[in-house]
């Protein structure tokens, strides 16, 4: 008791000044307080929570992007840091919530949903929450909870509407999935807090504890702490959920999911591994092991496996949810090839990705609500009564593919250049072979994805859909589309920031 | 001077032109009427160009002029004219029974609907047979070579809608090519050793083929060396080129069903001018050919005259017996380029025009009467073959004088222009091959025997279509009245017989060494002259001659001549042609066929098969990823069970929920790292 | 005093026995128990290195934490596992296999 | 704005322009299309005339024309140095006769497109879209760019085969886009390794600038494709490496034998229009990668693996033009034998000699009129009847005499009758092919033999083509229904035909009009691929 | 041996064996009312280790909390268990992959920590760092997460009121 008393005010100071750094996410938890009381408050079909989370979010958004100036800064006595690469990731989120929420503000099943969605929007703050806060986490503890945050949210999201069995044999697998990796997590958290006695990733004990335990063990204890954020990823070999969740969710949680969160694992994996590999490199090799490796063998399994799955498929929401598999393991190359411009290129894919992925499910979600189906084959001649919509969509698919005119084929590029640019410095084999394992996963992504434009364009149906109006998600799919295309021209707007 | 030669320049070049000119018409106007007005203009003014040219160049001047064409890489490629004896001279030749044909055709082709289409490719054919006679270059040469082929083409396949025509305009065609590519490769070589195409600067004096030399197995030349086995090649290549336009065997089968064209075509084309053209080439690039290349050429020549001769004699249309005798002829020509006498060949050449054009035009003649007869007394019986003939020589006399006096000349009696040519040939040959001794001695004399043969299929000819009565009429049993042919036809016939006559040639009459066209020429070799041979051979040659025309007269006009056996093998060989095309469907059409049915099934079936393969590669991988997803869950769990099974008895209940499944899968992949990771560690 | 592999091993015998539930088990809440051991096995981790780490007791505060949140996730999985009774009228996973390839 | 940007952007705007304008309009969209096509003719024709042919470009950036240079992308990406790419156009020698090809061929496809009778709209968008795309590819020095609007042409074209084309569209349309972008995400890769190995001396960048990519001088020390470093790939050198994968990607749409069965499905099933492109201008893209790309940049690999291009050149040769005579569809016909044709465009890039090249760059400027020509004429044929079966006709020269006409120039000058510039093309090919041995010894003389042989097969489809459906009696599979419905060529398609039939005549008479404005370029390139 | 490790060791039985048959028990209820035990055990063990406060925590919110909320949820998915308590028979432990898995996970688990020699980390060595059991470890857990670890502590509240929340949400019964 003694003991600690000295450094009680220290303790209270620095939270005082981090709370100067912690603006968006009290925004948001203010949001999120706030949402929680209209909703008690007001009627089930109110559009109060809706508006406030959307205010919190672009408050929010004022105050991430003033942090795009400060340097970085432990807060919390070093439970979070706030640095430009966590701000990035905020600033993704962000725009990804707030699609997502005029997504989830027009979908026909949020809506029709009898028990309100400000409940929804309460749970979306605080995922947010979660997110950020995996995004700035610097110690164990704060990278488990914030997980932790971050999946429980999600385990209620997409059980949320549970309107068929469906969507609860989705939720119910997502949840034990979830929990047995986060135990697994837990389990290697609490063995890495063992060896080195420090919560802290930035402290150097952490490198020291783990560099004097013999490899075999380290490496298992840092295997089970990737499992969690192995899940996050939905990387192979911890992917086996994301079909069928991503198949049964509600198709804006689909969205959300595989863009918000598995962003989040990205940062969190930076996180975790940072500390691993800028250490004293000569000795890392020595004595943990090459987790250049297991990631490679990983990204490669990724692709293979996400762009192999997903001809298979004729649902689009699962052909989507491999390809984002696939499209993991192209990130992971980029994680390989840590750079400087392997963070931007990694930064740019997932901006880019987070549009492309976010477009594609609003756009098949649009043709759900207007025929009625998710299967690729009732896609059929679509491209002759909805011309707007299947150009959008095959400009999306385009930019998912990684072909010119669209943004997803810088993104791609710059990953296979930050890939090219590591192996001519490292000359590791494991590159290499990513590098063509992207490139033939790349070919045959394009037998899926244009499975929609061959069968909205080139196929005819016999009795065309009645005359149904696209829904009020229109302006945003149209936008988000345009974006793809016009980002190739004007890469700047985004790498500017990076 | 030079002034002039500008003016011989652009005559020249309209030479060429005006009868192009009349093709060119013929592309946008599709007016009959007066579409042998042009041609007949065109071609007469042509022919009044090449003979002021020929009478200024002859033994005078050699007109040459270049202009650049185009340049590639550093190499300039030019366009000109060279016109020397030799150019002259088929000008005057090509242009002046041109002129015949055409009025012939007048009214040999009157009826036609389509005869202005007929007098363009006439014309066109003009024209690409004079620049190839003038061309001073030889891929001009070999552009105007072509050319001359397809206008021949063209022209073969005239009746376009008789299958027959268009079937043998398409193997002319593509037997020509067959040369062509020959020619082609002889190009390639040209280029690749002297760098350009040339010809003055390659063949003439002090031209660079003469000045390359051969050492060491290397034939070296100022701008290139090369092995010296391309110098062979190089000679064999341009002589298949002209073996293929020259019918020489193998590549004469085209020209016999040539004959499905036009008998005017034919007369122009396969009989006087274009089938010339091998000879031409063969003399134009005569230094190129070395001492192999010359014997083969020889060999080659009087093999294809023996061949065709014989093949002659059995022949029953009259248009084929002609054209073998055109191949046979051409064999003698090449029989003398390949011993040596440039000019004896183009001597033989020149001669040759007239009477094998006059033979055909004849034959035409009787042709188109018969046609009439066809035509009126709407019969169907077969025009052409001469069985059906005879006694033609009072209702048509004219025909048959004119035609007496080319078979006379294409026999070589006295008096006659053949008489001249085929002593040049014949007398070189002997003098030739005594210089060399041993087996060369065979060339001479079977060039003997051909001349025997020709004899004896020509007479048979004219026995069997002027004497005798009209066996048509017997078969058909009833009386037909055919005349003589109108003017147009008539004249140029009567022309083309004086032509046939010695005094064009040499105001001697037996003593072919006279002649001015030989005059025009370099012997290119020098041989022994053995005055043996001037006496002994004509005499010979003549006497024999004279005693198979009896015999023949006996044969086909007494009766009483029961005729040869035809299942005589001998007969059968030469009636069927020696079998060629046979045989060149066996050896090469159908297994070419065979290829390409093979290769196309390979591309369906391999290539694109493993493309499918590929492509469905796709798939199949899809499917085992699909098969790792849905079944490597279930298969390492049911592989673990059978393993169950075995140790235990529980293996029936096994059943577990399919999320579990999946943890366990995921969970055995983290394992398996594990446990590498434990082994490794333990290495 | 007990020494600390001792924990060490009980913990790791206990994280083994839950994830036998976990694969075992066809009862949604029995996997949810096994689950619960999983997390059990880590608290019981950290809570015996904390006992070397006076200052910062960070394995004590994280235990705390990581018990709480195993309560949430508790709940949250027992409505949704509720919730899919209701529709499917079962809690055995092994019979909730609609969404497969 | 310069007028090589106009000529590719152009199109594109006005692209743009009729998608928005109401579908009401869309029987002038043709007319438009049209406009725009004859505009970017009269463009070429002028930068045509305006070309100095002393300089000779290739591998000095300073002797390219009409260049456009403003700076695109620049991005700091940290230790890989900066991005840079340029928005970097000009053109030399070697491709400003494709400008000149394209704009016709297209103006020539727009004449054939009048039979689209279905979503105008869509098809002249994507038409004017696949145009600029064309252009672009010809243009671009900048490797990125490059690269861009080689892809954009994909996407075009795989939605004009698959809408508009025969019946078995689908497959033909995924064929085609699956065996090009293989090739082109592999060439992705090797672009961004010169990228890294490469540095502007100017700016000390990277850069993606392809004449800086040809200087050995400018590859970093030690940098995966640096000639210096000879470093090696899977055992085999990077370089070598590099060359044939983009050797692969370029000889796919050339294409080459085995590489090639994408073609005759494309072709077939493709629209009249598209075909008439396809083959006038996609495949020629091929040729001029290879020139532009994988010999200037990889010179030393391209002297090493000479022989095998060679091979396959003559391989393709054969190998095509036995498959034509196989075949009963004419369309198929005619696409394989440009499978054949396109192999001495091959043989004569291997020889590495003058003749050869330039051979191969008037061949393929030669294929392009000629194939445009056949494909329009099969057009005509297939709208009038919708059969392409050879033994379906026969005699129809009698039936249809001007289309004859344009056959048999069509026929003929492809199979290499002098006159034509498939003559002096092909001559040239063998020719350079031949004398390689004794310039520069990449190629064996067995293979311009070989090649020739070629030229005797493609005589031989032709002329059997030509005698089983045109000469002969007229006998129609339809019947005398068939034998109202085949009018001859009308004016339009006399408007189409001509200019093509004018050019391979005019070339054939006046190859000097082609060689003259490359021979410079291809001489210095020779000598830089050589030396 | 003294009295605290015999203690401790028959804690660890009772937490081992108990695990066990919840695991292996074929009777639902009763298995639940055995994790019960091992709870308890393992609050039991915390104390050992000188964590009181977490051992309390244990024992309220798992006992307290989680257990009531599985009984709960295990009777109102199982209307039958009301007319009989014996039911859901869980076909027993055939599962021998997931026996292997496991016994494989503890083979390398066990491995790991004996190659961790966890007596010689060398941060335990610091024995002025060491918890005496006469230390309030309430009172520091107290300061603790009202500083260092306050950020986790607001955190967790935000994420408890948003599971109480969906919790609540999913579970309730839809009426308008």
């Amino acid at each position: 008791m003694k003991d600690l008393l000295p450094y009680i005010p220290g303790f209270i100071n620095d939270a005082m000044k981090s709370l100067g750094f912690f603006m968006p996410e009290i925004v948001l938890t203010i949001g999120f307080i706030l949402v929680v009381i209209t909703d008690a408050f007001s009627a089930k079909k109110s559009n109060g929570p809706f508006y406030l989370t959307l205010i919190s979010l672009v408050v929010a958004g004022v105050f991430t992007i003033q942090q795009l100036q400060y340097k970085s800064t432990e807060l919390f006595s070093g439970m979070l840091i706030s640095d430009h690469s966590g701000v990035l990731f905020k600033l993704v989120f962000l725009m990804v919530g707030l699609i997502f929420i005029l997504f989830l503000k027009n979908n026909r099943d949020f809506n029709s949903h009898a028990k309100g969605t400000g409940d929804a929007c309460s749970i979306f703050l605080a995922v947010l929450l979660g997110m950020n806060l995996m995004a700035m986490s610097s110690n164990l503890l704060m990278i488990f909870i914030s997980i932790e945050m971050v999946s429980i949210g999600s385990y209620l999201m997409v059980g949320y509407i549970s309107k068929d069995n469906r969507q609860t044999e989705a939720a119910v697998k997502y949840v034990i999935f979830g929990a047995v990796c986060s135990a697994i997590m837990l389990y290697g958290l609490s063995l890495i807090y063992g060896l080195t006695g420090t919560l802290n990733l930035s402290s150097p004990e952490l490198i020291r504890g783990l560099s004097e335990v013999p490899p075999l063990v380290s490496g298992v204890i840092i295997i089970l702490v990737l499992v969690g954020i192995g899940f996050k990823l939905s990387v192979v070999p911890f992917h086996f959920w994301s079909p069928d969740v991503y198949e049964g969710a509600p198709t804006p949680v689909t969205a959300f999911l595989s863009t918000g969160p598995k962003a989040a694992g990205f940062a969190i994996l930076i996180r975790f591994l940072t500390p691993l590999q800028n250490g004293d490199s000569t000795q890392l090799d020595n004595l943990l092991f090459n987790f250049n490796a297991i990631l490679a063998v990983a990204a490669m399994a990724s692709m293979v496996i996400g762009n192999f799955g997903a001809i298979w498929q004729n649902n689009i929401k699962r052909m989507l949810a491999y390809s984002s598999i696939g499209h993991t393991g192209f990130l992971l190359m980029a994680i390989i090839a840590f750079s400087a411009a392997g963070f931007k290129a990694l930064m740019f894919y997932i901006v880019i990705y987070a549009i492309m992925n976010m477009a594609a499910f609003i756009l098949a979600n649009e043709v759900e609500e207007l025929t009625g189906s998710e299967e690729a084959d009732d896609y059929k001649g679509l491209g002759k009564q909805f011309p707007l919509l299947m150009v959008c969509f095959v400009i999306v698919l385009v930019s998912l593919t990684g072909l010119p005119p669209t943004a997803g084929f810088t993104a791609k590029f710059l990953i296979f250049s930050s890939a090219l640019d590591s192996y001519n410095a490292s000359g590791s084999v494991w590159l290499l072979l990513l590098m063509i394992t992207g490139a033939v996963t790349t070919v045959v992504s394009l037998f899926y994805y244009f499975k929609i434009p061959l069968n909205a364009f080139l196929k005819a149906r016999e009795t065309p859909y009645g005359l149904v109006k696209y829904t009020s998600m229109k302006p945003i799919w149209i936008i988000l589309s345009v974006l793809l295309i016009v980002l190739l021209f004007v890469p700047g707007i985004i790498i500017s920031f990076l | 001077m030079e002034a002039l030669s500008q003016n011989y320049i652009v005559l020249a070049i309209l030479a060429v032109l005006l009868p192009v000119a009349g093709f060119l018409r013929v592309l946008f106007i599709k007016n009959t009427s007066r579409a042998f007005f042009y041609a007949i203009a065109g071609i007469s003014a042509s022919f009044i160009i090449s003979a002021y040219i020929f009478t200024a160049v002859w033994n005078n001047q050699t007109v040459h002029y270049q202009a650049n064409w185009f340049t590639i890489g550093n190499t300039t490629i030019s366009i000109g004219i060279l016109i020397n004896n030799l150019a002259a001279l088929m000008m005057v030749l090509v242009t002046g029974i041109s002129l015949l044909v055409h009025i012939y055709s007048l009214a040999y082709m009157k009826n036609d609907p389509l005869i202005h289409r007929y007098c363009g490719y006439l014309g066109l054919f003009c024209g690409c047979m004079l620049l190839l006679v003038i061309a001073d270059n030889l891929l001009v040469l070999y552009m105007a070579w072509e050319l001359v082929g397809f206008s021949s083409y063209l022209l073969i396949g005239f009746w376009f809608t008789k299958d027959a025509a268009a079937i043998a305009a398409k193997k002319a065609f593509i037997m020509n090519r067959i040369g062509d590519v020959g020619f082609l490769i002889g190009l390639f070589i040209i280029y690749t050793q002297f760098g350009t195409f040339d010809i003055q600067k390659l063949f003439g004096e002090q031209g660079l083929v003469g000045s390359a030399i051969l050492h060491n197995g290397v034939w070296i030349a100022a701008s290139g060396q090369l092995p010296a086995m391309w110098l062979t090649v190089a000679g064999i290549a341009f002589f298949m080129g002209a073996a293929a336009k020259s019918a020489q065997f193998p590549l004469h089968t085209w020209l016999p069903d040539a004959m499905e064209g036009p008998t005017s075509v034919s007369s122009l084309i396969h009989a006087a001018t274009m089938v010339a053209a091998g000879v031409f080439l063969v003399a134009r690039i005569f230094p190129l050919f070395n001492e192999t290349v010359l014997l083969f050429i020889a060999i080659t020549g009087v093999f294809t005259a023996f061949l065709a001769a014989t093949i002659a004699l059995t022949q029953n249309d009259i248009k084929r017996v002609l054209a073998f005798s055109t191949i046979s002829q051409l064999g003698f020509m090449m029989l003398a380029m390949g011993t040596g006498s440039v000019a004896g060949g183009i001597f033989h050449l020149a001669t040759h025009a007239f009477f094998k054009c006059l033979l055909f035009l004849a034959a035409g003649a009787i042709i188109h009467e018969l046609g009439h007869v066809k035509e009126k007394e709407n019969v169907d019986f077969d025009t052409q073959d001469i069985r059906l003939m005879g006694g033609l020589r009072k209702r048509m006399p004219v025909t048959f004088y004119t035609m007496v006096v080319a078979s006379l000349a294409l026999v070589g009696l006295p008096f006659t222009s053949g008489y001249l040519s085929k002593d040049a040939i014949l007398i070189h040959s002997f003098e030739w091959a005594k210089s060399r001794g041993g087996l060369f001695k065979i060339i001479p004399y079977t060039a003997l025997l051909v001349s025997w043969l020709t004899t004896f299929y020509i007479s048979r000819l004219i026995f069997k279509v002027f004497f005798g009565e009209w066996r048509l009429q017997k078969k058909l049993n009833a009386i037909f009245s055919v005349h003589e042919s109108p003017a147009e036809m008539k004249y140029p016939m009567i022309i083309l017989a004086v032509f046939s006559l010695f005094f064009i040639f040499s105001y001697h009459p037996l003593l072919f060494e006279k002649s001015w066209i030989l005059s025009g020429f370099d012997q290119a070799e020098s041989l022994q002259r053995i005055n043996a041979f001037h006496t002994i051979i004509p005499a010979t040659v003549n006497l024999i001659s004279l005693l198979i025309i009896y015999l023949c007269y006996r044969w086909y006009v007494k009766p009483g001549f029961a005729g040869v056996a035809q299942s005589n093998f001998f007969y059968r060989l030469s009636e069927s042609q020696w079998y060629f095309d046979r045989i060149y469907d066996i050896l090469i059409i159908k297994p070419v066929t065979q290829l390409w049915t093979a290769v196309y099934w390979f591309e369906r079936r391999v290539v694109d098969g493993i493309v499918n393969l590929a492509g469905s590669f796709g798939i199949i991988s899809s499917s085992v990823s699909a098969w790792v997803d849905k079944y490597l869950i279930d298969g390492i769990v049911n592989g673990v069970a059978v393993l169950a099974k075995r140790i235990g008895d529980f293996s029936r209940h096994f059943q577990t929920g399919r999320l579990q499944h999946y943890l366990v899968t995921m969970l055995f992949f983290v394992l398996t790292f594990f446990v590498l990771k434990y082994f490794t560690q333990l290495l | 005093m007990i020494p600390l592999s001792h924990f060490l091993i009980i913990s790791a015998v206990l994280f083994c026995i839950g994830l036998f539930a976990v694969l075992s088990k066809r009862n949604a809440i029995q996997i949810l128990i096994g689950i619960e051991f999983m997390i059990n096995a880590g608290v019981l981790n950290l809570v015996a290195f904390s006992r070397y780490d006076r200052i910062n007791s960070g394995g004590q505060v994280f235990a705390l934490f990581a018990i709480v949140l195993a309560a949430a996730s508790v709940a949250v999985a027992l409505a949704i596992i509720l919730n899919v009774y209701k529709k499917s009228s079962t809690i055995d996973l092994s019979k909730v296999n609609q969404l497969s390839d | 704005m310069s007028l090589l940007s106009l000529i590719i952007f152009l199109p594109l705007l006005v692209g743009l322009v009729i998608l928005i304008l109401p579908a009401s309009l869309q029987q002038k969209f043709k007319y438009i299309t049209l406009v725009v096509t004859l505009i970017q003719l009269v463009i070429s024709g002028f930068i045509y005339l305006k070309f100095d042919p002393s300089i000779a470009g290739i591998h000095q950036e300073t002797q390219f024309q009409l260049v456009e240079k403003l700076s695109w992308i620049r991005l700091d990406l940290g230790t890989a140095g900066k991005l840079e790419i340029d928005y970097f156009l000009g053109i030399d020698g070697l491709s400003m006769p494709f400008l000149f090809l394209t704009s016709l061929i297209m103006a020539v496809a727009v004449l054939s497109s009048w039979e689209i009778k279905t979503n105008l709209k869509a098809f002249f968008a994507l038409f004017l879209l696949l145009d600029a795309a064309i252009m672009g590819v010809f243009c671009a020095l900048d490797f990125f760019l490059f690269y861009i609007f080689y892809e954009l042409m994909l996407l075009p074209l795989y939605f004009l085969i698959g809408m508009w084309g025969g019946i078995r569209r689908e497959y033909a349309a995924m064929k085609f886009f699956l065996y090009t972008l293989f090739g082109s995400v592999f060439m992705l890769l090797v672009i961004i390794g010169l990228y890294f190995s490469v540095v502007n001396p100017a700016t000390g960048n990277h850069t993606f600038n392809m004449i800086t990519m040809m200087d050995p001088a400018n590859f970093v020390q030690g940098s995966i494709f640096s000639a210096a470093a000879n470093l090696e790939l899977f055992g085999i050198s990077a370089r070598l490496l590099a060359f044939i994968v983009l050797f692969i990607a370029f000889a796919i749409k050339v294409p080459i034998v085995p590489l090639h069965t994408w073609l005759p499905d494309a072709h077939v099933e493709a629209p009249t229009p598209i075909s008439i492109i396809l083959a006038g201008i996609l495949l020629k893209i091929g040729g001029y990668g290879i020139l532009r790309v994988c010999f200037s940049i990889f010179p030393d690999a391209a002297s090493q693996s000479s022989w095998w291009i060679g091979l396959i050149g003559v391989v393709s040769i054969i190998y095509g033009a036995l498959n034509a005579l196989a075949q009963k569809d004419l369309k198929r016909l005619v696409a394989y034998s440009s499978v054949s044709h396109m192999g001495f465009v091959l043989l004569g890039i291997a020889s590495g000699t003058v003749e050869g090249v330039s051979g191969a760059m008037l061949q393929m400027i030669s294929h392009g009129f000629l194939s445009a020509m056949l494909f329009f004429l099969v057009g005509v044929l297939y709208q009038r009847v919708h059969d392409r079966d050879i033994y379906s006709f026969r005699g129809l020269a009698t039936l249809m005499p001007a289309y004859s006409a344009f056959i048999m120039v069509a026929f003929f000058a492809s199979l290499g009758l002098p006159g034509f510039s498939a003559f002096i093309a092909e001559a040239f090919t063998l020719i350079g092919a031949f004398s390689s041995e004794s310039v520069n010894g990449w190629l064996p003389r067995w293979m311009a033999i070989g090649g020739s042989i070629g030229i005797l097969l493609s005589a031989a489809y032709f002329l059997w083509t030509l005698q089983r459906m045109f000469f002969g009696q007229p006998r129609l599979k339809g019947g005398d229904n068939w034998l109202s419905q085949l009018s001859d060529v009308n004016l339009r398609e006399k408007i189409a035909l001509a200019p093509l039939a004018l050019m391979a005549l005019l070339l054939g008479i006046l190859p000097s009009i082609a060689f003259d404005k490359m021979n410079t370029s291809v001489i210095e390139f020779v000598r830089f691929i050589t030396s | 041996m003294s009295i605290e490790q015999l203690v401790f060791y028959f804690f660890a039985a009772v937490v081992l064996i108990s695990a066990f048959f919840v695991v292996t028990m074929n009777n639902l209820v009763r298995s639940i009312f055995l994790f019960f035990v091992t709870l308890f055990a393992v609050a039991g063990l915390f104390i050992f280790a000188l964590a009181d406060f977490v051992a309390l925590t244990q024992v309220v919110i798992y006992v307290g909390g989680v257990l009531v909320l599985m009984l709960f949820a295990f009777m109102l998915s199982n209307k039958q268990l009301l007319n009989d308590l014996k039911v859901v028979k869980i076909k027993s432990v055939h599962s021998l992959p997931a026996f292997l898995v496991a016994l494989i996970f503890l083979f390398i688990l066990v491995n790991v920590i004996i190659a961790a020699q966890p007596e010689s980390i060398s941060w335990l060595q610091n024995k002025s760092n060491w918890l005496q059991p006469a230390d309030n470890t309430v009172n520091q857990i107290g300061i603790q997460i009202m500083t260092r670890y306050l950020l986790p502590f607001e955190v967790v509240s935000v994420l408890l009121l948003m599971a109480l929340i969906g919790a609540a949400h999913i579970a309730r019964k839809d009426k308008v």
